[in-house]
Formats: C-alpha cells, structure tokens, sequence
C-alpha cells in the first residue's frame, strides 16, 4: 500500500453537501457502520480497502447514520451497500445514478451515495452519469474503475486499454478507452476527482472534499482487481515507480512529483505548452516558476481537462490523482425544491377541491 | 330572419381543417359550450403524427368530432351529422365518415387548383355531383372573416386565422348555443394581444351573425339539456382526469407526488399538467430517458414519495428492467401507459389497447404486478386514484393502462366531493418493539405486503435489491426452496388484492341474457353503445367491464360461466381474451379491430347480433 | 492391494469445494474421461454469483455433478451417489443432497475450528454420528498432494492448488478410469510452467496410486460404455452447442454472422466462443449495453449479414423496444435468451424458464415474433440453425430460449455430418424487372416474407422503420383500415411459420396413455427420466416436448385433445401451460418448481404419478 | 440567410471516410437524391435548408447513390431519411449511432450517416453517441440542435438554456445544459464540428470535412425551430448581430470575427489566458500576434475543448462554429474488420467441421 501525504482542498461551503442532514447525537465509531453481512469480494480485491477507508470515514461525518443511503448498481463494486449498515439499495446495471437522482431530489436531509463500476458508470450507465453531471444532483459517486468486468468473469470495459486481451477480445480489443475525467469534465461536472484504492490517507481526503460539496461528485478510484486484471495500477503503487508515476494535484499549489529536486520538491513538473495543453517535464531551477499551479476552483473547466490528458491512455504508467474541479453550480435538487417551495408561497398550498373543479363547471339539479 | 327550429336529441359534429386552423380549440369551445349548457357529450380529437405536415395534405388534416345530446351517452358517434371543413383536404379526408344526408359546411376559400391537387381532387368536388348525398353549404367563410375584422389592422395572415372563430359562430348559431363562454375564454387567452382578441371575438360574432341573417340554413337546431344525476359538472379529458387523480391520491396518502417521465405522445400531457401543481408538492422530473424516470420515481418512492412514470407504449417496453427491479423491492409505483397505436413507433397519435400483455408479462422472469384500467376520460381520475391506493397499500408497482382516446377525448365529469375520498394509509414501518432487528422482508397476513421504511429512521437501517432474498430478513439468499417460495409468494401477494376491489358489476337488467360482452379500458363507451342499441331492439345482452386486470376479481370465473357465449370486443388482436381463457377455461370469442380508432357503436351492435343469432339457433 | 470390483449401470458424483479449489476442472476432466471411456453422461455444473465469495463458506462453494451410466440417460441425476468434498462448507452444502448410504470422500485438511466454523459446524460432523447414514472416507488429500509434489519446489500455496488433482486421480481409479487424457490434457495447459505441470500430473498419479495402493476402498467399480448410436462423439456444453450452431447457420447461408452482446451471466460464454472463430467471419461486437447490442445486431442485419445478439432475461428486457422494432422492419434476426433465475437481478447463476411469456408479449403493441428452444445441451446446436433458418427464410426477429442448465450442463454430442446439414436461403432482392419500383413489403405469398434488400443495390434503394407502413410501398401510413391490415399481417406471417416445421413427436408407444406429458426446452431430460421411471413401472404415459412455441406445430391441438388429462412441468408458474390453456381451451395441469435447479426425475415420477392414479381413479 | 465564407479544412486522407464507398459512374444531382416522398415539417423548420443542402451535397461526393446509407432516430429532425433517394432507416428514439455501429461494421463500402435531434442525441441516447465517439465508428452524426424537443410539442432538452419555460417547465428549467462540442471532446471524439442550418455555404464545407474523415464525425447543426422554439439563434443570424457572434473557426488561422478592425480582418479575436482558458477580446495592433491560432489537428483535444467552452450557456448570444477537432485514429470498423481478415489470414477460413469435431471425441459403431 503506498501513501501519498496529500492536503486535498475542502471549499469552505456553509451550503456543503451534507448541510440539511441532520447531524448524529453522539459520536460514531467505524463498526456502527459494518452490517452483519459477510464480505464476497476475492481475497485481495481492492473493494476491501475501499470499504474499509469508507466505514471510517462515515463515522468522522458525524451525520446521521440513519440518514446515509448508497446506491448502487451491478457488479462486483456494487455489493458495497450490503456491507454498510446505512439504508442502502442494490440495484439493476447502470441505472443507480437515476434512482439516486429521485433519492436526493426527494430529500434533502439525505447524504445520498452511488456506488458503481466502470462497467456500470460508463459502459451500460454512462447516460444517467452523464446527466447527473450536468444536472449536479446533490451526490456522491465512487466509481470503482478496475478497468474491466469483474462480476461477469473479465470482459474488457470502456476503460480498458486498446488492444487488452480479454475472454470477449482473444486477439485484443480495438476500441479507444474513455477517460472518466475527460468525460465528465465534458459532461459539466462540478466536482470530478480520482484517487486510488490503496492510498487510504488520499482517498479519505478525496471523500471529504467530495461530500462537502454540494452537487454531484464524481470520485474515480483506481481499484486493482487481482483475479482479472491483476497489476493494471502497479506503476502507480509501487515502490521505485510511484513516484514518477502519480501526479498529485493540490489546490494552490504548483503541481509538482516524483523525486524530489534541488529546492527539495518533486523533481518532474507540470508545465503549460504556449498553445495551453500541459505536459511534464523535469523542474530545474530555471523553470520552476513556470510549473502550473492547481487551481481547482477555476470556472472553465479547460486548465482541469488539461490536466486529465495527462492520464496514461494504454498501461496505466502515469496519472494525476486528486481534485480536477471543484466548482459552485446549484444543484438541480436544490432547485427543483425551491421551485416547489415558491410555488407555494406564491400560490398557497394547493387547493384540490378547487383544481378538481376548474373555471368551467355548471350546476345540474 | 330567423331560420325554423327544429327538436333533435343528439347531433355529432366534427370540425377539419389544416393543422393549423385551429380545429382543436374550436371543438374544446363548442364542446364547453354544449357542457354548460347541460347537454351530455363526448368527444374525439384526431391529429396528425407530424407537428404540422404539408399546409393543405391529407396528413396534415386535424379534426375534432363532438357527440352531444339530451340523454346520456358514452361515445363521440360513428357518423357525423355535421362536418365543418376549412379545406379541400379535411373535406376529402373526412367526407367518407358522414352519414348519408349530412350537413357539410366548406370554407370555399382554399379551393385553388393548386390546394384541390394536394388534396388529390382532380376538380372541385363543389363543381361535380360528387356531394350530392349531403347538404352542402359552400361559403366563402375565410372571406367573410378577413373583411369582418379589417377594422383591426392585423396582417391578412392574422386575420384570416380567426376564421375558426366564424366557422364556430355559425356553428353555435345554427345549436342555438351562446358564445358568451368563448368570448370570455379569448379575452382571457389574448389578454395582452387586445387586437388579436377584437378580431376574434368580432369573428366569432360575425359567423352567428352570418346565420342569423342570412338564409343559408333554413332550419337551425335545437338540443336539450340531458337528464344526467344531479351535481356539479365540468367538462374533462381523460389526461387531465389522470393527472387530478394522481394529486387526489397524494393529498389522500399524505405523500408528496413524484413524477418521472420523458415526454412521449399521447402521455406528454400528464407531464405538462403536473409540472403546473408544483403548489400541491408535486416534483415533475423530466428525465433523460423512460429508464432514468422510473428510476427516479423508484428512488423517490423508496424515499417515501409517491412515485409515479407515466409513459405510452415504447417507453413501457424500455422501464421493463426496472418495473422488475421494483417488483422484487416490493415499494409503491405507480406506473401509467397511455397506450397508443404498435408495435414499435406506429400510429403514434391514435389509440389502441394493445399493451395489456406487455403489462401482464413484459418482464423477465415471474415478476406479477396489479393492472388497472379506467373506461371513459373522466374515469381516468377514479382509476388513478385506486392505482394508487393498491400501490400504496400493498407495496408493489401498478399498471395502469389508458390510451390515446381516453387521453384526449372528453366528457362531462360530476366533480368529487374530496374531502369525501377514503384515505390512503401508508403505515410506514416502525422500529420494532424492544429493539429487535427489522425485518424488511417480513409480511403483513392479509395482504402479504411488506414494511415501507423510507430512510431516515434510525432502527430501520436495511439493504435491499433486485438479487433474490431471503424471506423476513431480505437478506441475498440462493436457496433453492427460498427461492420458490418468493416467487409463489410475490404471486400470491399480488392475488391477495382481488381481496380489496369491489365486486364486478354486470348489467344484465332482466337477467335473461345468453351472451356476456365483456370488455376493459376505453371500449366501454361503443360497448354501452351498442348494448343500448341490441336492447332497444328487444335482445338481451350482458354487459360487464373490468377496472381490474389483474387481479381479476374474484366472482369473475363464476360470471363467465353463467352465459352460453362470452364476447370480449377489444382493440388488439383480442388480449384479454388470452387472460381470460387461460385462466378460466372459457371459450371467450374475439371481436377485434385496430384500426388506432374506437370501435363504431353500429359495427359493434352488427357483430354482436351475430352472436346473439348464433346462440339462438344453437338453441333451436 | 486390488480391491474387490463391482459392476454398476449408473453413477451420479458430486466434486464440491471452494471456488478456487478448482472442481469444475476435475468435473469437466471426469466426464471427459467417461465420454471417451463411451458411458453415455449428462452434467450440472453449480457455482456462486459471486467471483469469489469468501474463502471456506457456503456461498463461496462450487461444485459439478456428473452421471454417466452403460445406458442413454437424460439428467445429471438427482441424488448423487458419491460426493468429493474438499472442506467444511463444501461437505454442509451437499450432504443433505445424498441418497443414504452414498459415499463421502472428505479433504479433512481444512476441518479446522474456525473453518468448521465459517461453514455453520459447532463441531466437526467428522467426530459425531451425523454422517453416520454414509459411507465416509476422511483422508488428508492436501496432506498428501503437497507431500508428493514436494520435489518440485513449488510454494506451499501453489503445491497444495494440485489437490484436486489428487481427488480426480483417487476417483479416477475408484471408477476404473484411465488418467492419459488428463495428463496431456495437463501438458498442454501449463506448457509453459513446467512445474506446476508436473505436479500436477504427479499429484494425479498420487492419487490414483493412493487408491490402488492403500486399503481405504474395499470395493472399487466399473461402469460399462453404454450403447448408444453409432458415430463419433464429442462431450459438449449447451453455450458451446449454441455458439456452433450459430456459425453453422452462418455458413449454411452463406451469410457472415454478427453478433451483438453484452456481457451477461450465463450467456456470456456465447460472446466469449463467438469471439475466438474471426477466422469464420464473424464479427462479435462488444457493446455498451443490450440495447446498442441488438441495435448494432439489428444494423448488421439490415446491411447483409445474419444479426445475432445474446443475452439472458434482463436483457431481453431491455432489448423489447428494439425487438419491437425489428417486428415492423421485418429483417432477420436471432435473439439469444440464455435464461437464469427471475424476476430482476434474481438468481444469476442459476437456471429458470420464465422468460417465456416475455419473449412472446415482452413488447408494445402487437409484435408477434417466432420462438424455439433446445431440449439439451447438444441439441442447442440444431436449434440455433432452427432459428436462424427461420429468421432468415420468414424475414423476422426470432427468439431462441436457452437456460442456465443447458448453457453450462453437457452430453455427448453425434457429431453431425455438416455438408449435409440444408442450406438456408437469404434470396436477396433483385431490381424488380423492367425497371418498375421496388417494394420493400411486398410479400411471398407462403411465407408473407418481404424482400430483404440490403443496401448496395442500384434500384433498391428503399426507406424503412418503425412507424406504421404501407402494405407494398412501406411508406409511412396512417391509414385505419391499412393498419389493421398490417397488423393481422404480422400475426400471419408469424403463424405461417408453422407450415415449415415438423410434426411434432409425440412419444406414447403402445398409444394406450390416457395421461400426456408436455414440456419445451431443458425440462426435456427430467420428464424423459420420469416417464422412463414411470413406464418400467407399467405404466402409461405419453410426452411430447416442443421445440417451437410459437407458432404452435400445426396438430398440437389434436393431440392435446387426443387425452384425458394434459400436465405441463415446467420450472416457471406455468406458462406454456398458459398459451395452451389460451390457444386449445384445453385444462392443462401445471407442474412448477422455481428453485433455479433443474426437476428431480424422482420428484417428477411422484407428481405424475398422482395424475395417472387421478385419472384411473376418475374411469373406476 | 447569413452567409459566413469559411473554407474548412480537410485532411487529405486517403483513408478518408468514404475511401471503400463504390464511386458512381456518371455526374448525379440533387434531384436523383431526393425521394418521391413529401417533406412535412412545419413551413419555415430549418430542417428544410439543412435538407436542400444535403441533397445538393451529395451528389458531389460522387458515390453510388445505392451505398449511402441514413439512418435516424426519432424526432421531427429523424424524418430526414424519408426525403432521400438512398437506403434509408427511420429507427426508434436515442438508437441511431447503436444500429449504425452495426451497418458501418458489417459493410465498409457504404457511407454512412445518422441524423439526430438534440433530445434523440443527447437525451435518451446519451451513451450511444458517447461510445461511437470513443470507437470512432466510420460514421456522419448530423445532430440538429433546436435545443426543443419539437416532435412531442415543445418540452426542453438537454441544450436548453437554463430557465427555459416549456410546456414540461412552466416555472424555468432548473438544469444546467450540455455543450455538446464539450461532450463530444470528453468522449474522445475525432471530429467534433458545429454549422447552422441557415448558412448553406458554412454547412457544406462543413460536412466535406466530416464525410472526408475517416471514423464518427459528429455535426452539430444550429436549426432553428420556428414553432416551439423560435429564434433560438437570432443572434447569430441577425443581419446587425451575427458578425459579433459567430467564431468562425478555420484550421490555421488565427481565430477573428466581427467588424473588421484596421487590418481589415474581424476586430474580435480568441485569446489566450496565461492560464490556459481562451476568451474574446477586441483586436488591436498590439495584440493582433497574439489571437489564437485555430489548430484543429492538435492531438490533444484540450485547445478545442477551450474553444468550445466561448459557447453561450444560456441565450445563444455566442458561438463558435467550423471544426473543433479533426484527428485521426483508427475506426473501430476497420479494426475489428482487420482482426477478421488477420484471423483468416493466419487460421485460414474456418473449418466447420473440424470445428464441430473439436479435439476430444470417441467413435462409438
Ligand atoms: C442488464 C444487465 N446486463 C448485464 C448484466 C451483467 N453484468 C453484471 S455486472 C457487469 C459489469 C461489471 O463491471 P463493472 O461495472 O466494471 O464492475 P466490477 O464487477 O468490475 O466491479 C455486467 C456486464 C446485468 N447484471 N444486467
Ligand atoms: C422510447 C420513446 N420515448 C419517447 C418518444 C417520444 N419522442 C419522440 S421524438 C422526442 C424528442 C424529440 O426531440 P429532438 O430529438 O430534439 O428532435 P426534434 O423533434 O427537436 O427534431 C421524443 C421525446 C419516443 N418516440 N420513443
Ligand atoms: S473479480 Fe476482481 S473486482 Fe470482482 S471481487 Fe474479485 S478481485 Fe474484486
Ligand atoms: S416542430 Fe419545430 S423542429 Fe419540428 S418540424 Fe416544426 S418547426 Fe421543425
Ligand atoms: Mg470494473
Ligand atoms: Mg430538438
């Protein structure tokens, strides 16, 4: 497991996602969040480093327990729900971001979470991801990208890599991946954010910035899946490759990794290309003030999809982790309640006997 | 001069003309016009698929037929005794339905060569002998129109568009109907366009003046108020019903009404309608597709709304996977198909019934769900309603079926009383005494549903999903026995409801008859129709009409068979039938049309004597 | 020491173990060991949903049963007659499944506290009498294979993994089986990891050895070849049947299949086969969900190529719109319904046949398609050229309804002589004759199958879709009268495709049966075990198994007739029993079990007992 | 009808899109290209002029007529195929890029094009234009843009500007709007390109480009709808307005509009921030070195994704129109093609029965 030591930005949000949740009486340990459920995941699957980064980061919400739903919906990261005592539902292939859609537009004191694969977010979901985005419904979304199907054996995903060998592609797939960042920068989302399943401290912090905003939150969670897709994250997790291989993005500062150069920082840089893409290069003293600062909170996406660029495309070799975006949008619940509440106000409380009767009546006797 | 008036106890008009000539709203104003004045009536809107097709084709032909009378009928006619067409088109289009020796009013003014030929007449029907089977009154009321509101300074595009409110003047005139309604109905809709209004209300004026005066019609009519049940009445159409019973039954449940829906004809309108309530705490979420809005209404229902999807036909077929998904969570929805005109896309705009199987089966594996269906457009309300309560009630999705004819066809409705309406309890879990654990999947005796427990309850905390579960606990269980006994049990619940719903009323008034017509959903106006007309020639004939499809209620089985020949008029290729011999081993015969159009009363009135004669000589 | 031998007509075995424990392995190796030997055989592999639930419990067990016999058999058997556990859970799940005085092979390395635990076991069942009924052999099989392969300096882990190798080599000589085909077998499958191939024949070995050497088995056994008809043989799994088939049809028509799917439990097999034969021209499309899967399927089709798309009932369910759709285009096209446990998500890894009703009403509107299903694994084969020649000689979505059983359970398989399988013609559109215009639905006048015009033609070009067509020119019609034509159109077509299929088997050899029993698809062993139990009984009893369920065989209704009493099993709540019931009026009893498992012969043989008696009882 | 006079690049690919499409024998027109049926959208659609255009179009590509192929969804826009004397397929809603995959799949001698509509595109079927997109199927989307749902009489769409008020919206539409340039470059889109229905030129040039490209070109086509969203894009047709609002992109030249500034050419230009982001500044002499220079076949899609974030989000006062993006990378058709032919090559055409024998069988006589 390796550990990236890294500060991810919360915005100080009075309107966070979490701020018409009712808050816990007293304090809450991780076990108040296990379910009597065995867990079923392969031994050594990346789901169980995740839910064990989950079921302790709940209880430092200090919200509800009762008051916390997940979502999900098919596959093997989709099991999730049943091993979290927390109202919960597991529901049918790609569709979870929908249900969840009703969920939080119906309630406002939920802290509503989906929890789903590349498969499902992004192969048979990718419409109901997309249009969360764009509608930023009040959400947390955690998808799982081990980059193939696990549940169903090992086919290849839409973020496998081309030319991926696969029991559906035996002479290797020819299809070009998505790159979930990319998309849902592109998709309007407000909160895009990866991390990895074995970087517990980053991944925590990623969660945190993720439920304090309010909208939809997309969290990419690099996970390995050792019975199919065994090692497709290993140049970002081990020990002499990490470091060059994973770019730390941190709001306000210069995004800078690997090895650390003479002013004792990473020594390889983010730098701005005169036409606007970014690329990395190694920091010298002369080029230092020209590494790219993260700025997270910038209203056009461009500088974010820029950086999402920088993910390997093939073998995961190299990539940014942490908070692409963070940017305020309201949210469609939010919204549409209001629109509830004005009419309200406006009109009164409906009137059912008058609306069943309408302008035109007449009388027979 | 004033024309002689003449006694009838029921006209039917239908006005045509180019989609954009305003047919529609000429035909809800008369329609209003004839409901106030206390004449019982029905109604059927016909419009292209297209929003508007080729100025003056047939395709673009919309047209609006209204039955009224002095007594009570249920449906919008067969044969019109009037038709109003503003062009060659609606008069070629429509000309065909007419009885022999009808009224046909023609706005000659589009009469050119160039709009005969769209049309495919080679000359002017006006011109031949081709009309002589109808009294035929060739006016120039386009004309009439424009120089009847000159004075406005509108363009002659605007000018000439009133002229559906001449068409409608004369037509009120030659009723005897005040058009003091509508007058007040335009000042209202161009209150901020005041030119606009004048030209109207002018127009409108000028075409009962045009009958008045001058001597076109030498008769004008006279139809008297119907003897319906006391009460207050209003005008309604079968989406709009729909959408009031929806609200009624949240405001009966307590539960704030959560539509998702993605637009799709003839179901559009409950969307629209809704999304006008907001103040009734009404959340209208216009979705990306039919997936993702009952999706949402799932979610929202598991949340504790009322969650409801209405849809027609192909968006059914889409919501499959999730209506099963809903029926293993065992939570309320309600779920609306306008039915329309199939397979696939098809005849979007007309009406047909041809979903009942779709509804009953159109899942994969055993996944049963209640089906309702209202039988006339103000029934749409009613329906809903008891959607609702058996949702709600017994924790399961419902099927309710309409179709394209109740959606947009009207009909006097006697207005509720609401504070009346028996209250929806949804008796949402609580936690169990003495702090034991909960038991999601545990079942209430007598209607085997399970605890509703929306999140928010601390004691309720649970899972549940579309894996099979364990009994009481909905734990995941792959148990063989497990799981044969959900299955038999998801059955047996949705049987349980047959417990609730009233008896099935069969009208058989001397209790002679020999064959039963039984029928579901929006036949039972032409069914009514027809029944009437075989008792008026002396035949007797049993008529019973299901709400319920599923469950069938329970006496069902004991009606079939206490006649010699059940017929099931319907407009597929005959699928309650398929119901209804399955399950009770009668030979239930078919009289089938689909044609995306009602059945006509008289057709109907044919085929059944058909059977009546059959029985008879069988008896002999 | 050689132990005593013992002649037996029948053997049913059981490998349980963990999922990684690799009993699938040692079941397919087994049956392949008695195909060739010449038994005639039938399997049922059983594995969890999950990938890998965990390690030691219940849920995490997978096993494979096989029974092979010296005579033709029908099913994998009900009660097993040895079972080979390899720890706790394994030994928990399948002991209750034993026919008194059946043998238990135990791996007893892994009866630990905490495993004996995580398996539900307070005590070890080793240590009490609760075994007591078996005839239990308790032997260290771990032990022993990890001391045999310590030569080949192997990790622990890895060295231990050969124990099921070590299990296959005991059974191997408990059974007289030979172990070469296993050994090249082994050879060819870790090439390239020499050690690991090497212990494991050497763990293989050791067992065999450890059975011949030792005195544990008093009795050892052998099971003749059985005889069946003469031919060469191959042993073959329904998935594997299907996909053959499939590139049969393809070549048979000439047509390059293209195949639409998206992954799905048990259909998955299918893509993946597909996949791995480019070099027949296939292309096998991966897509991103079952909607785009048949719509590129429904493409492929539309430009040339013979459309396929696979799938279980889920996405069958997603897929209706499109099926609907591909009922108005009328093109071929093959839909694939690898059915599992209902209704949602359900039980995915498990069997069920009750996507029946959806394939036939799973749509809106009236949307009549042709289904087929196989009766077992090999004869998925014959039924997957059935509905391609349907497909493409009647122009039309065809269903094909595989299950779970017979996807992942196999046969001997008569490997047939493919030149002389018969050709199915595609008979493109030509440009009509003299230049005239072409008619995408005109209709052969057996069939009422259109032209099938791909496009690349000069002269054909045409437009197609979804909404309602013109008889002939397939423009888009509205027209009431054409509609219905259309539609009883459709029905007919589907309907005319019973004048190509055969008559249908009906199995009553001394026609003195007063009872018939009537199944379709994989219950087809099951009821052919029970009326085989029942006839060396004495008794009567007549079955008849469809391959086509819609339309029905031309005579079905005579034959049904032809008996006193009717009884469909079915593993669903009766739905052939339903379109029987609807279609003939006749009383078919239904016979259900939904446990996702295949019936019981034994089972059946009572159920159906009780008819015959019923209906003796009934004459007396 | 404005007329803006842009050349639009092409690559000169000689894998271009259509490069295995049968040429036609002789010079065609227009009239051989359209169908005896009669065209029924509503007097003044713009559907019509996109119609015309296309009709003249495609007789200039020289192809048989009998190898076009178009195939649509639902929605007045998907009525399109109906009016073309070519193979044509009227689909069902959100389906048109699926059932495309499959004809461009099976047969690489025919052109292929999809006509969408806003809501059929990017509504209910979201996730099949995003996969294309990433497959890069050899394909032409023509996705006309009336940000309505005009089929079903007016509710909003997923384009629709934000507080929209239609018949589903009577209080405002509360969600934020996809820019489909966005979408189209997050899903890795090869071509991304936008025209308006009333510049006939613009659309042309347009389309050569995307027919000339070889995998899914996506067209977005300003139309307007005159019924139930009328003047949707008066401001870039204004006979006053349009110079300042339309963005005229042309591959290698520096991006400038408007009224023309003392070099005669637009005294509006696309700038670049230090940042990266581009925006719209008044040209000066000082400045004039400095506007962006379009760039279409940048690999990364970053620069185009700028440009496509000048796009209006709410009333359409601004946009860019002309190629985005135009890359190449290999079709999915034609990979998965090659695999076949590759699998023949080495295997040889598949043996039945050698297949069906398999390696394990037993004779029994
Ligand atoms: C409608 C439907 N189609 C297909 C499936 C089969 N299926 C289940 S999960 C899955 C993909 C899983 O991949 P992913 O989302 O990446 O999750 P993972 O298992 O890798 O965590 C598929 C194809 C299904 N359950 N339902
Ligand atoms: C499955 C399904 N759902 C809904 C519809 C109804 N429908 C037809 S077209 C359409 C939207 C049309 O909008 P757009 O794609 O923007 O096309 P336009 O009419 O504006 O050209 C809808 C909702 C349908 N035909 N099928
Ligand atoms: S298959 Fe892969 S993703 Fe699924 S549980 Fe096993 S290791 Fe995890
Ligand atoms: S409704 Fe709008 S988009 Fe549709 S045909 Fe009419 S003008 Fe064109
Ligand atoms: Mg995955
Ligand atoms: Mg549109």
């Amino acid at each position: 497991m390796t550990v990236t030591d890294l500060p991810v930005p919360t915005v100080g949000d009075e309107h966070g996602g979490t701020a018409l949740v009712p808050s816990a009486d007293a304090p809450q340990t991780g076990k108040e969040f296990t379910s009597d459920q065995e867990v079923r995941w392969c031994p050594g699957c990346g789901d169980y480093a995740v839910l064990k980064a989950v079921q302790s980061f709940l209880p430092t919400l200090g919200l509800r327990r009762e008051n916390i739903v997940f979502v999900s919906g098919i596959g093997c990261s989709s099991r999730f729900p049943y091993y979290l005592d927390t109202y919960g539902m597991h529901s049918i292939h790609g569709r979870a971001p929908a249900i969840a859609t009703g969920i939080a537009t119906a309630r406002e004191d939920l802290s509503v979470w989906v929890v789903t694969g590349d498969g499902d977010a992004l192969s048979i979901g990718g419409n109901h991801l997309i249009h969360a985005l764009r509608r930023n419904v009040n959400m947390t979304i955690l998808l799982f990208n081990n980059r193939i199907y696990g549940l169903t054996k090992g086919q290849y995903s839409p973020t496998s890599e081309t030319g991926k060998v696969t029991k559906s592609t035996p002479a290797g797939s020819v299809d070009h991946p998505f790159n979930p960042v990319s998309l849902a920068l592109g998709a309007e989302g407000t909160f895009v954010a990866r991390t990895v399943d074995s970087d517990r401290g980053h991944l925590t912090s990623v969660l945190s910035a993720a439920v304090a905003h309010r909208g939809t939150s997309l969290v990419e969670i690099y996970q390995n899946c050792p019975i199919f897709n065994d090692g497709a994250y290993d140049a970002l997790k081990g020990r002499d490759s990490a470091a060059d291989a994973i770019i730390p993005l941190v709001h306000g500062e210069p995004v800078r990794f690997g090895a650390p150069a003479e002013d004792g920082r990473g020594g390889l840089g983010v730098f701005r290309r005169p036409t606007g893409e970014v690329h990395v290069d190694r920091v010298t003293p002369g080029n230092a003030g020209r590494v790219v600062v993260h700025d997270a909170h910038a209203e056009d996406p461009t500088v974010a999809f820029a950086l999402s660029r920088l993910t390997a495309t093939g073998e995961m070799t190299r990539a940014p982790i942490g908070v692409f975006r963070q940017v305020r949008r309201p949210t469609y619940d939010d919204l549409a309640r209001a629109q509830v509440a004005a009419d309200r106000e406006r009109r009164g409380d409906g009137d059912l006997q008058a609306l069943v009767d309408g302008a035109d009546t007449w009388e027979v006797r | 001069m004033s024309a002689r008036v003449t006694e009838l106890d029921r006209v039917v008009i239908r006005f045509a003309g180019d989609s954009g000539d305003g047919m529609q709203l000429v035909g809800d104003r008369f329609t209003q016009e004839a409901a106030v004045f206390g004449n019982d009536l029905s109604t059927l809107p016909n419009f292209p698929a297209e929003i508007r097709a080729p100025q003056g084709t047939i395709p673009g032909v919309s047209s609006f037929q209204l039955h009224f009378a002095d007594h009570d009928i249920l449906t919008p006619g067969d044969r019109p005794d009037v038709l109003v067409a503003m062009n060659p088109a609606a008069l070629r289009a429509n000309i065909g339905d007419l009885r022999p020796g009808a009224t046909v009013v023609v706005d000659t003014h589009d009469f050119t060569a160039r709009n005969l030929a769209k049309a495919g007449y080679e000359a002017s029907p006006l011109d031949d002998d081709s009309l002589a089977d109808f009294a035929v009154h060739a006016l120039d009321l386009t004309g009439m129109t424009v120089e009847a509101v000159k004075s406005f300074g509108l363009s002659r595009k605007d000018a000439a568009r009133a002229k559906n409110m001449f068409a409608l003047g004369l037509l009120s005139w030659l009723y005897g109907r005040e058009v003091d309604g509508t007058v007040a109905y335009l000042g209202g809709k161009f209150a901020k366009k005041p030119a606009i209004r004048d030209a109207n209300v002018t127009a409108l004026r000028a075409g009962w003046n045009f009958g008045e005066t001058t001597e076109t019609f030498a008769v004008s009519y006279r139809v008297k108020p119907a003897a319906v049940a006391p009460g207050r009445y209003r005008n309604i159409t079968g989406n709009t019903a729909l959408s009031y019973g929806l609200l009624a039954a949240g405001r009966l449940s307590g539960l704030p009404v959560f539509l998702g829906a993605y637009p799709i004809t003839p179901a559009s309108d409950i969307l629209h309608e809704l999304s006008r309530h907001k103040n009734f705490g009404v959340t209208a979420f216009q979705a990306e597709d039919e997936i993702a809005a009952i999706g949402a209404a799932l979610g929202a229902s598991y949340a504790g709304h009322l969650g409801v999807t209405t849809t027609s036909g192909p968006g059914v077929a889409l919501k499959a996977e999730t209506i099963g998904l809903a029926v293993m969570l065992e939570v309320p929805l309600v779920i609306v198909d306008v039915q329309r005109g199939g397979p696939s896309t098809g005849l979007p705009t007309k009406t047909e019934q041809a979903d009942l199987l779709q509804a009953m089966y159109g899942r994969n594996g055993e996944a049963p769900l209640p089906v309702v269906a209202p039988r006339s457009p103000a029934d749409c309300f009613d329906a809903a309603v008891e959607a609702a309560r058996i949702a709600v009630t017994h924790r399961t999705p419902v099927m309710l079926l309409s179709d394209g004819y109740l959606a947009n066809g009207s009909e006097p409705w006697r207005l509720p009383d609401v504070a009346a309406l028996p209250r929806i309890e949804p008796g949402f879990a609580t936690p169990p005494d003495g702090g034991g654990s909960f038991l999601p999947y545990a079942r209430d005796p007598e209607t085997l549903a399970r605890p509703w427990a929306p999140p928010g309850v601390a004691g309720l905390e649970h899972r549940i999903g579309g894996i099979e579960k364990k009994d009481g606990t909905g734990d995941i269980s792959y148990d063989p026995d497990n799981h044969d006994h959900m299955v038999r049990t998801r059955q047996a619940k949705v049987d349980a409801v047959a417990r609730s719903i009233p008896a099935l009323d069969v009208d058989d008034p001397d209790g002679r008859a020999r064959v039963l017509v039984i029928g579901w959903g929006s036949t039972y106006g032409p069914i009514g129709a027809a029944v009437r007309r075989l008792r008026r020639r002396g035949l007797d004939i049993a008529q019973a009409h299901l709400r319920h499809l599923n469950p069938f209620p329970a006496e069902l089985g004991d009606v079939l068979a206490a006649y010699e020949r059940v017929v099931c008029p319907e407009m597929n290729l005959g699928q309650l039938a398929t119901l209804l011999r399955d399950r009770y081993l009668v030979d239930v015969r078919r009289l089938t049309t689909v044609r995306g159009m009602p059945f006509g009363a008289e057709q109907l009135e044919q085929e059944l004597l058909t059977h009546i004669d059959e029985i008879s000589q069988e008896a002999s």
